[in-house]
C-alpha cells in the first residue's frame, strides 16, 4: 500500500524547496528547463500511478498528453474559450479517452496491455498527424497561457510560468496520492498483486482499471495543457509512442511505484539530456545506454535504490507468533 | 441457500462435471469429498463464475445466478478461498483483510475517502482477524509469514467479505496435523447462519465438521447424505479409499 | 479503374509483397515471444542493420553477397545481444524487456548514423530480377515476385521444421509449456539461443531483401517496428499461423486501404487492431488455447 | 500572438541589444539546424556550406562571426526551446537555419516578437513569406510554390497535356502540387488524377503507381524528398513505368544529395529546382570546387542555401549592419549573383526571387549528373496576404 515514509516526505520537501529556490534565482534558460521538468514530472506521476501501482504499463501516455495539448489549443483558439475552461475541457477529454482505452484494455495483461496501449496511442497519433484540422505534420501555434493578471501574476513571464508549473506538479502529486489512498487506489494496488482474487471478492475489475486509467489520463492531459502553454506551439510528435517510451524511462530511472521517484527521474532525465546533447548529437545513444544500465542493475531506479538501502539499515520486523509448520 | 441443478461441464471429451445437483440449506456445513481429479475445484469454479457451465443452473438464495459474472455473484454474498494461496503478496495481513472488506462493502471504486481507516472496515478486519486467529499479526507483511499463516489468511480474506455462503477449497491443504486441527476449531466457531461448502481431503476432519457430505467421482455425485451414512457406504469406500490408497 | 481486373491483380500482388516482408520480420519476433516470453522492441533495428549490411556488402560482393551474408551478420549481432542482454533479462518481466530493448533502439539508430552516415543509401536490384513479368495481364516487377516467393519459401521451410523435425517438436513443446519442455529433458537454454538467433537472421534477411525496394535510412527500423508489432498482436503472440494471418491482414488492409479509402487509411489498421483486442485480446490465432 | 508576451520579449530584447551594441564588429550567429533526426544530413550540408560561405566572403567585411549551433532535432517544440535559448541566453544578433517548415512555424512568433533577424536557409512553406511573413524573417532558400509553378507552363510547352500527381499528404506536399497544378492548368493542361500517400508512413508506393498507370495520363508529376524520394524513384522504375509514362517532379526528387542512392532508376527523370550543382557559371564553379575540397561531396541545393545565407549576412554587415535591428533592416535589401544566378529579396514578402532550372538526371562520366534543359526566369511569389510593416528602421 502507498504510504508517505519519512524518506519520501523528506525527498518531497527537498524537491519543493529546491525547485522553488531555483525558480527565483535561475536565468532564462534555467527557467525553461524547470518548466520542462515540471511538465515531464506531471506526466510521469500520471504514468507511475497506473504502471507502478496498478501494473498497467502504458505506452499511450504520450498520446494522452498530446490529446490534452491539442484539445486545449483547439478549444482556446478555434472555440475561443479562455485558458482555464479550455484546460478543464482538455483534461476531461483526455480522461474520457483514457477511460475508454482502459476499459478496452482491461482484459489484457502484461505485454498484451503494453501492446494494446501502444496501438491506441499510435491510432491517436495517426489521426492527429493526418487531420488537416489539427495542422497535420506542421502542428498548431498560438496556445494561450492562463491570464492571472487579476491576482497580479503575469504568466507570460518565464519565472511566473515555472512557478505555476511547479504548483501544478504539487496539485498532480496530491491528486495521485489521494487516489492511491482512496478505495479505488487500494483496489488498484490489489489488482496489481492479484486480479483474480479481487474479482472473486466482488470488484468490477474493468471499471476499477478504467477509472484509474482515466485519472491518470486526466493528469497526462493536464501535462499536455501545460506543454501547450509552455511552448505555445504543438505538433503531432507529442503523441508519438516514443514520448510514452521516454516517460516510462523516466519512471524507471527514478523508481517505479514510489510516486516520488519519478519526479526525481524527471529532474535527472531533463538535466542529463541537456548536458549530454550539448556535448554530442549522438546523445540518444548515451541515454539509451544509461537506461539499459539502470534496468540491468535491477535497482528500482535512483530513488528506489535509496529507499532499499535505507530499508536495509532498519531492523526487520520479527514474527510475533511461533509457526507450527514453517 | 445455494443450489445447483444438473450442472454439466466438459473440456473436449472429458466430462469434468456431470449433471451435478446440490442443495444447501442456510447455515448448512457441507463437505465435498472425492479423489483427485473428481471435479471438485472445477465445480467451485462454476459456482463462483470463474468457469461457465455447458448446461444446468446455479441458484443463490433463490435467484438464478448462472448468467452472472464472478464479481456480481460475490456481491450477492458468495465468497471462496482457493486451494493455492491467492493473496495480495506485497501487502500486510491487515491490508489484505482490509482490502477484501473494502471491496465487499462496495468501496473499491470510491475516490474520496481512505476506506482502510474507516470504522466499518477496521471493525470487520478486527472481527475476521479474531475468527481466523490472526489478530496479533495484522502488521506483518504477507511475504514474511509462514505458509500455515498464509492458509489462515486465505480463508480470512474470503470471510472478510461477510458472505452468506463461503466455499473453501481444501483450507488445510499442505499444513501439518496440529495446525489442521486448530483450523477445524476455527471452522466450528464460525457463525451458525453462515452456509459453508468445504472441499476436504482429510476424512476424519471432514466428518468432524460436516452436517452433510457429498462425494464426487469423475464429475458425478455418487453420494449425498449424512456423515454417518457416508461412513457406512460401501460405494464410498470403494471409490474414495481405493483412490486414496493409490495416492 | 476499380472494375479493371488488372487493378485487382496488381494490388493483390502489392499486398502480398508487403505481407511477405512483414512475415519475415514478425515470424522471428513472435516465435521468440512464444518461446521465451521476451519482447524485443529492437527487432526493427536488427532489420535496419540487415539492410545496411546488405547495402555495404553489395558494394563489395554484389547483391547476392549481401543477401547471404547480411542475415549471418545480423545473427552474429543477435548472438552477442543474447549473451550480453537478453539471457539475463528473460525472467525480468515485460516492462524491463520493453525498456532495455527501447534503450537498444536509441543506441542502434545512433550507431547506424555513426557508421553509415545520415544520408539514405540505395542498392540496385540484382541483374537476374531486373525488369517486369507479364502476369494475368499486368506487368509486375520480377524482384517483387521474388520477395513473395522468398516469403512463401521461408514459410514452407519453417512449417516443415516445426512440424516434421525433432527441433520443431521441441520448439512447439516449449511454446506450449516451457516447464514441461524442460522436464522432458530438452536443453531449453540452447533452444532459446537457436530460436533467437534464427529470428534475428530472418529480420536481417527481411532487411536485405527490402533494401533494393526501399531506401536504407537510420530510422527504417523504427518505422517498421509498429507495423510488425501490429501484425503479431493481431495474429496472436507466439504463433507461426498468427504471424502469417497478421501479415496478410496488415498487407491487404494497408494496400487496399491506401488506394480505396485514403482518408481513413492510417487509422483503419489501428481500428482493426482495437477491434481484435476487444473481441479476442490474445489475437486471432494465439499459440496457446 | 499575445501582446504582453511580445512586450515582455521586446523589453528583454532592448536591454540585451544595448549590451551587444558595445562590441559592434562581433556578429553572433545562432545556427538552428537538425543535427539529428531525419534531416540530419541536410543540416550538415547547410552547416558546412555556411561555414564555407563565411570563410569565403567574411574576410573583408571587417567583422568577426561567432557561431552558436543548436540541434532542433526536427521537432518543433525543441526548435522553439532552442530558439529561445539562442535569443535570450546566447543573445545572438542573427539566426540562420531551419530546415523543417514545422519548426519554422513554431519559432515564427518568437523570432518576430523578439525582433531577431532570421535567415531561413531551407524551410519552404508558403505561409512564412505569405500571411505569416515578418520583417525579421528573410528567406534565402526557396518557397514551395516558387519551385513548382513555372514547371506547369514549361511542361505544357513540351507537349504534356495530361498529368497524374503524387505527393505525400502534408502541408509541403500539398503546396508543391497545388502550385504546379495552378501553373499547369492555367497553361491548358489537365490533371487527370491525384494520390496523396500518408507522409512518412508510406514505404511502398506500388499501390499508388497502379492507379497512375491506369489513369491515362501523359506523364506523372510528383514531389518527394529524402528517403521517400529514393524509394519512389526506384519503385517507379521497377514497375517499368518510366518509358511509357515519363516522370517529372519537383527537383528535390532527384537531389544531388541522394541521386546516387537512386542509381540508374533516376535516369531520364525531369525536374525543376532553384539550384543544380552543374549550373554553368563562374560563381557556381568556385562554390562547387571549394565545397568539394572542404567536404569531399558535391554541393546540394541545401548546401547552396547555407552558402548564400552566409553571403547575405556578410553583404548586410558590409552595408553597415551591426546588431539585430540594423541586420533585420539590411538583410531584405541584399542582392548578389551567386551560384544560383542573380538573387534578390522581394521587399513585399522578404522571400527570395531567383531563376528556376529544369534539369534531367543523366548518366555522366562518374555517376549520375544533372543536365540543365532550361532556365525559367525569376518571378516573385504573389503576396499571399503578407502585410509587411511600412519600414523597420
Amino acid at each position: 500500500m502507498f504510504t508517505h515514509t519519512p524518506l519520501r516526505l523528506t525527498a518531497l520537501s527537498l524537491l519543493a524547496i529546491g525547485s522553488l529556490a531555483y525558480a527565483f534565482v535561475a536565468g532564462f534558460f534555467g527557467l525553461e528547463i524547470l518548466a520542462e521538468i515540471a511538465i515531464l514530472a506531471i506526466l510521469v506521476i500520471a504514468l507511475d500511478l497506473v504502471a507502478g501501482f496498478g501494473g498497467m504499463v502504458s505506452l499511450c501516455h504520450g498520446a494522452l498528453l498530446g490529446v490534452g495539448a491539442y484539445a486545449f489549443t483547439v478549444a482556446a483558439n478555434a472555440a475561443g474559450l479562455s485558458a482555464f475552461p479550455a484546460m478543464v475541457l482538455a483534461v476531461a477529454l483526455s480522461a474520457g479517452l483514457a477511460f475508454v482505452i482502459g476499459a478496452i484494455c482491461a482484459r489484457s495483461i502484461g505485454i498484451y496491455f503494453i501492446m494494446a496501449t501502444l496501438a491506441f496511442g499510435q491510432m491517436a497519433y495517426s489521426f492527429v498527424f493526418q487531420s488537416p484540422l489539427f495542422g497535420g505534420d506542421d502542428g498548431l501555434s498560438g496556445a494561450p497561457r492562463p491570464d492571472l493578471s487579476a491576482i497580479g501574476i503575469d504568466l507570460t513571464d518565464s519565472r511566473a510560468f515555472a512557478i505555476y508549473a511547479i504548483a501544478m506538479v504539487a496539485l498532480t502529486y496530491l491528486v495521485a496520492a489521494a487516489t492511491l489512498r482512496s478505495g479505488l487506489g487500494r483496489s488498484l494496488i490489489g489488482l496489481h498483486h492479484n486480479e483474480k482474487r479481487l474479482r472473486a471478492l466482488g470488484l468490477t475489475v474493468w471499471r476499477a482499471k478504467a477509472t484509474a486509467f482515466a485519472i491518470s489520463g486526466a493528469l497526462a492531459g493536464l501535462a499536455g495543457c501545460l506543454a501547450a502553454q509552455h511552448t505555445q506551439y504543438i505538433s503531432p510528435g507529442l503523441l508519438s509512442w516514443t514520448v510514452s517510451g521516454e516517460a516510462l524511462v523516466v519512471v524507471i530511472l527514478g523508481g517505479l511505484g514510489t510516486l516520488v521517484g519519478p519526479i526525481v527521474g524527471a529532474v535527472l532525465f531533463v538535466v542529463l539530456k541537456h548536458e549530454i546533447s550539448a556535448l554530442t548529437p549522438y546523445w540518444h545513444a548515451i541515454v539509451g545506454m544509461i537506461l539499459i544500465a539502470v534496468v540491468m542493475s535491477r535497482a528500482n531506479g535512483v530513488f528506489g535504490f535509496v529507499e532499499a538501502r535505507m530499508a536495509a539499515r532498519k531492523p526487520k520486523p520479527v514474527l510475533q507468533k511461533a509457526d507450527a509448520d514453517a | 441457500m445455494l443450489e445447483t441443478r444438473n450442472l454439466t461441464k466438459s473440456f473436449g471429451p472429458i466430462h469434468v462435471t456431470k449433471g451435478v445437483s446440490l442443495k444447501l440449506e442456510k447455515g448448512e456445513r457441507r463437505v465435498i469429498l472425492g479423489p483427485n481429479g473428481a471435479g471438485k475445484t472445477t465445480l467451485f469454479n462454476q459456482l463462483v463464475g470463474e468457469l461457465t457451465p455447458d448446461s444446468g443452473s446455479i441458484h443463490l438464495d433463490g435467484a438464478d445466478v448462472t448468467a452472472l459474472r464472478v464479481a456480481d455473484r460475490a456481491r450477492l454474498g458468495l465468497s471462496r478461498s482457493y486451494q493455492k494461496n491467492t493473496l495480495f503478496d506485497g501487502l500486510t495481513i491487515g491490508e489484505n483483510l482490509g482490502l477484501a472488506a473494502t471491496v465487499a462493502m462496495g468501496k473499491g471504486q470510491g475516490l474520496w475517502r481512505d476506506p482502510l481507516h474507516s470504522a466499518e472496515v477496521k471493525e470487520t478486519v478486527r472481527e475476521v482477524a479474531a475468527q481466523v486467529d490472526l489478530a496479533p499479526l495484522l502488521d506483518m507483511p504477507v511475504n514474511a509469514v509462514s505458509y500455515g499463516i498464509r492458509r489462515q489468511l486465505e480463508v480470512g480474506i474470503a470471510l472478510a467479505t461477510r458472505p452468506k455462503v463461503i466455499l473453501m477449497d481444501e483450507p488445510t491443504s499442505g499444513v501439518g496435523p496440529e495446525m489442521s486441527k486448530g483450523f477445524h476449531r476455527l471452522l466450528k466457531a464460525l457463525p451458525r447462519d453462515l452456509t459453508v461448502l468445504i472441499i476436504e481431503h482429510d476424512m476424519d476432519l471432514a466428518f468432524d465438521v460436516a452436517d452433510t457430505i457429498t462425494v464426487l467421482n469423475y464429475g458425478e455425485v455418487v453420494f449425498d447424505g449424512l456423515p454417518e451414512h457416508a461412513r457406512e457406504s460401501q460405494l464410498l469406500k470403494d471409490i474414495y479409499l481405493g483412490a486414496w490408497e493409490d495416492a | 479503374m476499380t472494375t479493371d481486373l488488372g487493378f485487382w491483380v496488381l494490388q493483390t500482388l502489392n499486398a502480398l509483397q508487403l505481407s511477405m516482408l512483414l512475415f519475415l520480420l514478425s515470424v522471428g519476433l513472435t516465435v521468440i515471444f512464444g518461446l521465451m516470453h521476451f519482447v524485443n522492441l529492437a527487432h526493427g533495428s536488427l532489420y535496419a542493420f540487415g539492410a545496411y549490411m546488405a547495402a555495404s556488402l553489395a558494394g563489395v560482393l554484389g547483391y547476392w553477397g549481401g543477401f547471404f551474408l547480411a542475415p549471418l551478420a545480423v545473427a552474429a549481432l543477435g548472438a552477442v545481444l543474447y549473451f550480453t542482454l537478453i539471457r539475463s533479462q528473460r525472467r525480468a518481466g515485460p516492462m524491463a524487456q520493453v525498456l532495455i530493448t527501447f534503450g537498444l533502439i536509441f543506441v542502434a539508430v545512433d550507431a547506424t548514423r555513426l557508421i553509415w552516415g545520415d544520408l539514405p543509401i540505395g542498392i540496385a536490384v540484382p541483374a537476374v530480377f531486373e525488369g517486369q513479368l507479364a502476369l494475368l495481364g499486368v506487368e509486375y516487377p520480377i524482384y517483387r515476385l521474388f520477395i513473395i516467393a522468398l516469403g512463401l519459401a521461408v514459410l514452407a521451410a519453417l512449417t516443415l521444421v516445426l512440424t516434421r523435425t525433432q527441433v520443431g517438436a521441441m520448439i512447439r513443446a516449449g511454446v506450449d509449456n516451457d516447464q514441461m519442455a524442460a522436464c522432458l529433458g530438452i536443453n531449453v537454454e540452447r533452444m532459446f539461443f537457436l530460436v533467437f538467433v534464427v529470428g534475428c537472421a530472418l529480420a536481417g534477411l527481411a532487411g536485405a531483401v527490402a533494401a533494393p525496394v526501399l531506401s536504407v535510412t537510420p530510422d527504417m527500423g523504427l518505422q517498421i517496428l509498429i507495423p510488425t508489432l501490429i501484425v503479431i498482436v493481431i495474429g496472436g503472440l507466439g504463433s507461426l499461423k498468427g504471424a502469417v494471418a497478421g501479415s496478410l491482414i496488415f498487407g491487404f488492409v494497408q494496400t487496399f486501404g491506401a488506394v480505396l479509402m485514403p482518408t481513413f487509411n492510417s487509422v483503419l489498421i489501428y481500428a482493426l487492431l482495437a477491434a481484435v483486442l476487444v473481441i479476442r485480446p490474445e489475437g486471432l490465432l494465439p499459440a496457446k488455447g | 500572438m499575445n501582446k504582453t508576451f511580445r512586450a515582455a520579449l521586446a523589453g528583454l530584447v532592448t536591454s540585451t541589444a544595448m549590451l551587444s551594441a558595445a562590441c559592434a564588429e562581433d556578429i553572433k550567429v545562432g545556427l538552428l539546424l537538425p543535427y539529428s533526426g531525419v534531416y540530419a544530413a541536410l543540416g550538415q550540408d547547410i552547416d558546412d556550406a555556411f561555414a564555407l560561405g563565411l570563410a569565403t566572403f567574411g574576410a573583408d567585411s571587417g567583422a568577426t562571426f561567432e557561431i552558436v549551433r543548436e540541434d532542433d532535432e526536427v521537432k518543433p517544440p525543441v526548435g522553439l526551446a532552442k530558439t529561445k535559448k539562442l535569443i535570450l541566453q546566447d543573445e545572438v544578433d542573427v539566426m540562420v537555419g531551419v530546415v523543417s517548415s514545422g519548426v519554422l512555424g513554431a519559432i515564427r512568433d518568437t523570432v518576430d516578437g523578439a525582433g531577431v533577424p532570421l535567415i531561413v536557409a531551407n524551410a519552404g512553406n508558403d505561409e512564412a513569406t505569405g500571411e505569416a511573413c515578418s520583417p525579421f524573417i528573410t528567406r534565402i532558400s526557396f518557397s514551395n510554390q516558387q519551385v513548382n509553378r513555372p514547371m506547369g507552363k514549361w511542361m505544357v510547352d513540351q507537349g504534356v497535356k495530361k498529368v497524374f500527381t503524387i505527393a505525400p499528404d502534408y502541408a509541403a506536399g500539398r503546396q508543391m502540387i497545388d502550385a504546379f497544378t495552378t501553373g499547369f492548368t492555367a497553361a491548358g493542361g489537365e490533371v487527370v488524377g491525384q494520390e496523396w500517400p500518408a507522409f512518412q508512413k508510406t514505404q511502398d508506393f506500388g499501390p499508388f503507381l497502379a492507379n497512375a498507370k491506369a489513369s491515362g495520363a501523359d506523364a506523372v508529376y510528383v514531389f518527394f524528398a529524402g528517403g521517400e524520394a529514393i524509394s519512389f524513384v526506384k519503385q517507379y522504375d521497377s514497375f517499368g513505368m518510366k518509358a511509357e509514362l515519363p516522370l517529372y517532379g519537383s527537383g528535390f526528387l532527384t537531389s544531388a544529395l541522394y541521386v546516387e542512392a537512386q542509381g540508374p532508376a533516376a535516369e531520364g527523370v525531369i525536374t525543376a529546382l532553384h539550384y543544380v550543382p552543374t549550373l554553368d557559371n563562374p560563381e557556381n564553379a568556385a562554390f562547387v570546387a571549394a565545397f568539394k575540397e572542404k567536404t569531399g561531396r558535391i554541393p546540394s541545393e541545401y548546401a547552396v542555401h547555407g552558402y548564400d545565407s552566409a553571403r547575405a549576412l556578410v553583404e548586410a554587415v558590409k552595408a553597415g549592419a551591426t546588431d539585430r535591428e540594423t541586420l533585420a533592416a539590411a538583410l531584405p535589401k541584399v542582392s548578389f549573383t551567386g551560384p544560383r544566378g542573380e538573387l534578390r529579396i522581394d521587399p513585399a514578402t522578404n522571400n527570395i526571387v531567383q531563376p528556376i532550372h529544369v534539369y534531367e538526371t543523366v548518366a555522366g562520366a562518374d555517376g549520375l549528373t544533372q543536365k540543365v534543359l532550361a532556365t525559367l526566369p525569376a518571378e516573385a511569389d504573389p503576396v499571399n496576404g503578407c502585410a509587411m510593416p511600412a519600414a523597420v528602421n
